[in-house]
């Protein structure tokens, strides 16, 4: 199942309620086949921004093309693309059957047809058992699946979808993101995908638009924009970080509030006004205080203050003169970490894991 | 009602309400209480047959007069809620025949056969039109009541005025039935005068002061005749157990005063009920009053309230099967 | 509950007359089903109130869609326009239809202007069916904005996601989800339309006369209570059969249907069979009209509501030259004009009565606000469930028995207590009439209200009187002053039971408009439904006007 | 602020709706100035049997004791419990300041008393600007907050809140868990937290109840549970796990579907109806294939197949022939790990970190 498909282009697309600008100036471009995640706090413009494209709010200014081709005038029922609602938006009157069965018969498919591609789409999604039951007798979860299903199975362009796992629980959320993500690479299919949740975004996407205020702070693989984060926003929203309020000092070296210094890598251009420091907490090693640091790493001491058991690691508090308070991440590799709270230990880190911004995070 | 039977005691008078009770106010009873320091308070459930029925069976009339026409003396009587009265010294009636055991005329009105003029050109001057429906075409309209009604289909299937009691009741509805089709029968007067205003209404039969108030009104042009019109008698009456019979009886006979009589012309339209008030009237006004000789026809009649207070239950009855066949 | 007994014991005792009078028999129903005119009238009933219902959904819908979905303007000149006529009284407003309809009638002009020939559609069911669906639309609407606004736009935006044009996603989607508004209207509409009694009276002729209007002239005019009483409890009966017939198809309650709240649309209605293929044919159809690109038009939808809007306030404006008439006639156009009605209006004739409804309607505000939503409260959050249905039940028996039955039962069963010509008397009768009406919205409002601050409230250390006080009653304010608007109106302008329950003492303003249409053909009447209208035009002008004030201050304190 | 409180103690506590048993014979106990959270997914009682001891529920059999005086029959306006509830339920007709009084009122507190006190609480949550809004026009971080607040203004011996973070977006989340597990731990209040979210359940608790179908599968500190799961819905529902299907082979031997062995640690007993075994990703380690295992360890070779970057870690996917696919969980201590997609690689954990159970998993 390939389909021909087009690159989707936001052209400077703007959408103002009132006063109020939801999206701001919008211009981005998304590849065929490409899994493109929409990623922001709340009310930042991504619901807006899905919508447009869907044909359901239309844009202030500024134009969104597929293949070129401005799509303005194209109602949203002849858009051809698969939109899965983050209520799932299944019709309550029809079975999950004929909920499935919909799409094509909007498209006056045959009865053979229909039945044929329904079954497959069943299939695909592990649902034929379900078949015939209206979508109160279905689980969240199988809801979900049946949603996605209804998207796909008129083999629509693009699939989009608006925070579909938003209400579940977080084990179950994980099963469907592995599935989705493996629908969509097996129906070579571009989507565009809504979420809040950085750890989602994260595990699915092939590139990640990080917007805020209606604007899109940062866009680039989720590796990108984890590693080299372009602003403190950016730094400050996906996983972890140690921000640290900073002024610069001399060229490399920056002075941390609290009265210590903070080395950077060798070459590393700083921002005129570079006002923030980060340094992720599994970045940090914790070590023995007499450990002496490397070339290229950065060191200090500190007294544990808490410690935070998660399973699968640990997050430390470690209170330093220099620097305040650092969280530290330790995987827990075999179960034991030697470092207990009001211990003083060591603390290194590379110097090239440091990021600096030039202004305060917003939130 | 009135409590104390005496001078200072008050009465309640069962009317119709709205401007019919400020003219038998202004006419009557504001001179009356003036006279005799009597109140006089005011209800207007007077053709509410049912319900004054009701109240005195159940025990609880407070009501002291009550205004009653033909058909409705005649329910009364028929349910037998009326106090009998001595009219021994009242006298000079201009129709004797009038005069009940328990009933006091005090002013005649009639009913009369109407027409449209756009509708109905050649006007009409029988009761024999108002049930030709192939001559005169159009609906006719009149309060859902059967009195004068039913003598009416008679009088147009050829009984003589005088033949018409004890009524042929099958003959009377199987005429009615030619024309039961063309008919609108109206829950009240006033729904009746807002149609024909309306001009929804060809020819009928109707209270003929609605009749020239809508003429007058010039919303359609509406003339009526007096042959076939139906005399009714308007009564005062005294129910059983009316808590001041004395001040009422005495407010019937002031309603004998020629100067109330007379005012009552005035008000209202309609013709006194002593002869020789209505003796002194010039020939012009007696032209268009009902019951007098001068618009007399042969077909005109009044209705036989000792018949219709034996028979009236059943033949209501019978009316409502009929209207629902 | 006492009020409950109110209500039910005079009908208690009619339907014993039913088989008293004049002997004892069921002489009066084998008169009654033995007659074929008398069985003619009850499937003629039956008829005219389904056409009613009928048309009031055709035309109640679109309205109802644009009062939920439409823009400000429009959602509040709908609900105008179809409030607007509860302010007229229902003899005026027949009379509004007999001119609207007449043969020389603005429709009839109309056809003739095209070259057709007039209608004759006064006296005949025609104009019943179309003035007893303008009255009956509220009932049709209430409910269905209910469902509407429960709805959210999703599932139509999934539809056209899906590759449906407009016409179709409505047919195949938002039509079949808005099905338990549709039901809960058409069974309201049907139900009171059954009962009606003065527009065939006024409009139907012989053929178009129905069994609500053979109680009343069987009550008024022969006193054959035996005969009415018959009637009415063939009535009631078909009447209770439809609604428990409904009940079994959906599972909603009586309580439900009037207050219908947003838990319609989250119950999940029963696909039949049947109905899925006629929905798909009808989807077929619709999609044509989508390829034609006529449904594409947003514009469309909002102008056919409000022309319909308009239709509905229409009757509203004949009363306004009537009211101005130079003659004592109600003619329109009005041969000539005056202010002398105005003037008359002015006179104790009418301010007496009027002072004596706002009085009479005032409490029957309070009491029936405070036992509607008191019982509401007792059966939404009670605990006593076998109570509450019995409850909710009898609250609900005035909504769909026949009102000339209930006043003639009331009639009978004051005189005893001495309550007729009472202002008490009226007061009591229409706490039971505008009872239904508080309870069922005030009831929605409860149901609708989260429990959750009730038992936040407890947790805090509120007993269940300082919760009901502090918390439940300021959270449902609004359905009550809904509520209570409805009391206000449902007496202000009742008169069947005025008429029958007043005399000396007391005469209601619709007992006096009564007198005057039926009796003098006053155009007072027509002052009186200019000048209620005024006045709500004011309130509710000032209202807006506070409301923009208040914003305004707050946003530069 | 210390306040005198009791132990909470559940005896055989049964809740049943109609046929269902909602909560099945639950007995525990909380002990004075404890953060014990309810955990457990979507339908298992959690909220059921906090309701119960709110009073808002009442328990089919079974007595809920607080210091040993059953509470059945003390209404729940005198249990004097503070409850944050999912949505809040700030009162919506009523300013923040009312919201805070109103439990003061209800004690009949004087005037002046309540306009400290609720000065107080409204310093301690951080929201004296906002005291005369009202709810409508707070953020759903700040509702959250005035939620606490009015919740522990009145001193009520235990605070009851039922997923009260369920609805924020991560960020604010766990900001806001800190700032929960601070202020419990200040006002030495007893807490019975309700969430589905197994992360907020570890970082915040001191101990943890998991519950499944209305039973409480094991109850312990969150490192108890993580670490010594006694069942294999313990051990997949926190965290991730490998769960293995398996038969008992030898003593200290398990044979895997797939045809592999695994060997667990010396002395380890083994349930008789062993079936599933479960190994942690982040306790296996990939090496090189070459290397050896030590003693206490135990080795395997296979392909990686997936790559899934999680910022501060990858989760890969490791093909092996003879125990299917497992996943190896890798901080990323320096930001690179040399293991490709298609590589093969060897994988090492210690013996002592598989854990066996004697039924499969129920999801
Ligand atoms: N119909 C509307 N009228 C006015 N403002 C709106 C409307 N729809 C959205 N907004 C505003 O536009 C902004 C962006 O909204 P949007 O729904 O796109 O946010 P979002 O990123 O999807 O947020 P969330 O994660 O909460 O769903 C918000 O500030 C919102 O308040
Ligand atoms: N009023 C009720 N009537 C019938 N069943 C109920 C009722 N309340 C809860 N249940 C059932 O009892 C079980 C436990 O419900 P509970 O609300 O305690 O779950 P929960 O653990 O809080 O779930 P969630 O995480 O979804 O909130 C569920 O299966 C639920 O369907
Ligand atoms: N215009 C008032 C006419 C009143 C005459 N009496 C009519 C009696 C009705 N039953
Ligand atoms: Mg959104
Ligand atoms: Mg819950």
């Amino acid at each position: 199942m390939t389909r021909s498909q087009g690159a989707i282009h936001f052209d400077t697309v703007r959408k103002e309620y009132g006063d109020h600008v939801a999206v701001d100036d919008l211009t981005l471009t998304i590849e065929p086949g490409e899994f493109f995640t929409v990623l922001g706090p709340s009310g930042s413009g991504k619901t807006t921004t899905l919508m447009m494209l869907a044909g359901f709010t239309e844009p202030t200014s500024g134009a969104i093309r597929v293949d070129g081709v401005d799509i303005a005038h194209v109602p949203s029922d002849k858009r051809n693309i698969g939109v899965v609602f983050q209520d799932y938006a299944l019709f309550p009157h029809m079975s999950v059957r004929d909920n499935l069965a919909f799409p094509l018969d909007m498209r006056k498919e045959s009865r053979a047809v229909i039945a044929e591609r329904v079954d497959r789409a069943l299939t695909l999604v592990d649902m034929t058992a379900a078949a015939d039951r209206l979508p109160d007798q279905l689980s969240g979860g199988q809801k979900q699946r049946i949603a996605v299903a209804r998207a796909i199975v008129f083999d629509p362009a693009f699939l989009l979808m608006d925070e579909p796992l938003g209400a579940l629980d977080r084990k179950l959320r994980q099963r469907l993101q592995v599935e989705l993500r493996q629908l969509q690479q097996a129906l070579k299919v571009t989507m565009v995908y809504v979420t809040h949740d950085q750890e989602e975004a994260m595990s699915m996407s092939d590139r990640v638009a990080l917007m805020n205020h209606g604007r899109i702070e940062q866009m680039g693989t989720p590796r990108e924009l984890y590693e080299q984060p372009r602003s403190a926003f950016v730094a400050d929203f996906l996983g972890t970080n140690n921000m640290l309020a900073v002024r610069p000092e001399a060229p490399g070296r920056l002075s941390v509030e609290n009265g210590g210094l903070l080395a950077l890598d060798d070459g590393r251009i700083m921002p005129a006004d570079a006002s923030v420091a980060a340094v992720r907490p599994e970045r940090i090693a914790l070590t023995d205080v007499t450990a002496a640091p490397p070339a290229g790493f950065s060191h200090c001491t500190g007294k544990v203050t808490h410690r935070l058991y998660l399973g699968s690691h640990t997050m430390y508090t470690v209170h330093s003169e220099t620097l305040g308070p650092v969280r530290v991440q330790m995987q827990h590799d075999d179960g034991e970490h030697p470092y207990r709270t009001g211990e003083t230990v060591g603390m290194i880190w590379r110097t090239r894991d440091v990021n600096v911004f030039g202004s305060t995070a917003e939130r | 009602g009135g409590d104390d039977a005496g001078e200072k005691g008050s009465i309640t008078y069962a009317g119709f309400g709205g401007t019919y009770e400020e003219a038998v106010k202004a006419a009557l009873f504001d001179p009356y209480s003036k006279d005799t320091g009597v109140k006089v308070l005011y209800d207007s459930s007077g053709s509410d047959v049912a319900k004054l029925v009701q109240m005195s069976k159940s025990g609880s009339m407070n009501l002291d007069l009550i205004d009653a026409e033909d058909s409705s003396l005649a329910q009364f009587m028929a349910a037998d809620i009326l106090q009998p009265i001595d009219t021994k010294g009242l006298e000079g009636f201009a129709d004797p025949s009038a005069v009940t055991g328990y009933s006091v005329p005090w002013y005649t009105f009639s009913r009369n056969l109407f027409w449209n003029k756009d509708e109905v050109p050649g006007g009409v001057d029988s009761w024999a039109d108002l049930f030709d429906t192939k001559g005169i075409p159009g609906k006719r309209g009149m309060v859902g009541l059967p009195w004068g009604i039913l003598e009416g289909a008679l009088i147009a299937d050829g009984v003589p005025v005088d033949q018409l009691y004890p009524l042929d009741l099958d003959r009377a509805f199987r005429k009615l039935d030619t024309i039961r089709g063309n008919t609108v029968f109206f829950p009240s007067n006033g729904d009746l005068q807002n149609a024909i205003s309306q001009g929804e209404i060809a020819l009928g039969y109707g209270n003929l002061a609605r009749i020239k108030s809508i003429a007058a009104s010039g919303a359609v042009p509406l003339d009526y005749t007096w042959d076939g019109a139906v005399l009714s008698v308007q009564q005062l009456v005294i129910p059983k157990g009316a808590p001041d019979q004395p001040d009422a009886f005495e407010a019937i006979k002031y309603s004998l005063k020629p100067e109330v009589q007379k005012a009552i012309m005035d008000k209202l339209g309609y013709t006194p009920s002593l002869k020789s008030v209505l003796d002194g009237l010039d020939a012009k006004a007696r032209a268009d009053l009902p019951g007098t000789e001068e618009t007399a026809s042969d077909e005109t009649f009044r209705i036989d309230v000792d018949w219709w207070a034996k028979n009236g239950a059943d033949v209501l009855k019978r009316w409502q099967d009929w209207q629902n066949r | 509950m006492v009020v409950a007994l109110v209500f039910v014991l005079p009908v208690a005792i009619l339907c014993l007359r039913s088989v008293t009078e004049p002997t004892f028999g069921l002489e009066n129903f084998t008169r009654l089903l033995g007659h074929s005119g008398y069985r003619d009238s009850i499937v003629r009933t039956i008829l005219i109130s389904a056409a009613s219902t009928l048309l009031a959904l055709v035309f109640g819908y679109p309205i109802a869609y644009q009062m939920v979905h439409g823009g400000k303007w429009l959602r509040t000149f709908l609900t105008v326009a179809i409030m607007a006529p509860y302010l007229t009284s229902i003899l005026l407003r027949s009379f509004s239809w007999l001119v609207i309809l007449g043969r020389q009638g603005p429709v009839n002009k109309l056809l003739a202007q095209v070259g057709l020939e007039p209608v004759a559609m006064v006296f005949t069911p025609i104009a019943v069916v179309v003035s007893l669906s303008h009255y009956l639309l509220p009932l049709m609407i209430l409910p269905l904005a209910a469902t509407m606004r429960s709805l959210g736009d999703s599932r139509t935006r999934a539809a056209t996601s899906l590759g449906a044009g407009p016409a179709q996603a409505f047919v195949r989607v938002y039509l079949p989800l808005t099905k338990p508004g549709i039901q809960a209207g058409s069974v309201l509409c049907f139900v009171y339309g059954i009962g009606a009694f003065v527009i065939p009276a006024l409009l139907g002729g012989s053929q178009g006369s129905m069994l609500g209007t053979l109680i009343h002239s069987a009550i008024k005019q022969s006193g054959d209570y035996g005969l009415a009483s018959a009637a009415a409890l063939v009535l009631g009966a078909l009447v209770l059969a439809i609604v428990l017939g409904f009940q079994r198809l959906t599972g909603m309650s009586t309580t439900e249907l009037a207050g219908r709240s947003g838990t319609v649309a989250t119950r999940s209605p029963r696909t039949g069979r049947r109905g899925g293929r006629g929905l798909k044919l009808a989807g077929r159809a619709a999609g044509a009209l989508d390829r034609l690109g006529v449904t594409r038009s947003r514009r469309l939808p909002k102008i056919l509501a409000a022309t319909l809007g308009a239709l509905v306030l229409a009757p509203q404006f004949i009363v306004v030259p009537i009211s101005f008439a130079s003659t004592k006639a109600l003619v329109f156009p009005p041969v000539g004009y005056s202010t002398q009605w105005y003037a008359e209006f002015f006179t104790a004739s009418w301010l007496d009565p009027l002072a004596v409804s706002l009085r009479i309607a005032f409490f029957v505000t309070i009491i029936a606000g405070v036992l509607g939503t008191l019982a509401a409260m007792g059966v939404v959050r009670g605990t006593a469930h076998r109570w509450g249905a019995l409850t909710s039940t009898l609250m609900m028996l005035p909504l769909l028995f026949p009102t000339v039955v209930a006043a003639a039962g009331f009639y009978v069963e004051f005189e005893r207590l001495g309550l007729v010509d009472t202002e008490l008397g009226i007061v009591l009768a229409h706490v039971t009439l505008a009872l239904p009406f508080v309870f069922s919205v005030v009831s929605a409002g409860l149901r609708s209200l989260s429990p959750v601050y009730e038992r936040a409230a407890s947790s805090l250390g509120a007993s269940r009187a300082v919760q009901l006080r502090r918390i439940v009653l300021p959270l449902i304010a609004p359905s009550i002053a809904t509520a209570s608007l409805f009391a206000f109106l449902t007496s202000f302008d009742e008169s069947t039971v005025a008429i029958f329950l007043s005399g000396v003492h007391v005469k209601t303003l619709p007992k006096r408009i009564f007198e005057a249409l039926s009796l003098e053909t006053n155009p007072t009447v027509a002052v009186i439904s200019v000048f209620v209208m005024a006045c709500a035009a004011v309130v509710w002008l000032g209202y807006v006007l506070f409301r923009r004030l208040t914003q305004i201050w707050r946003s530069n304190p």
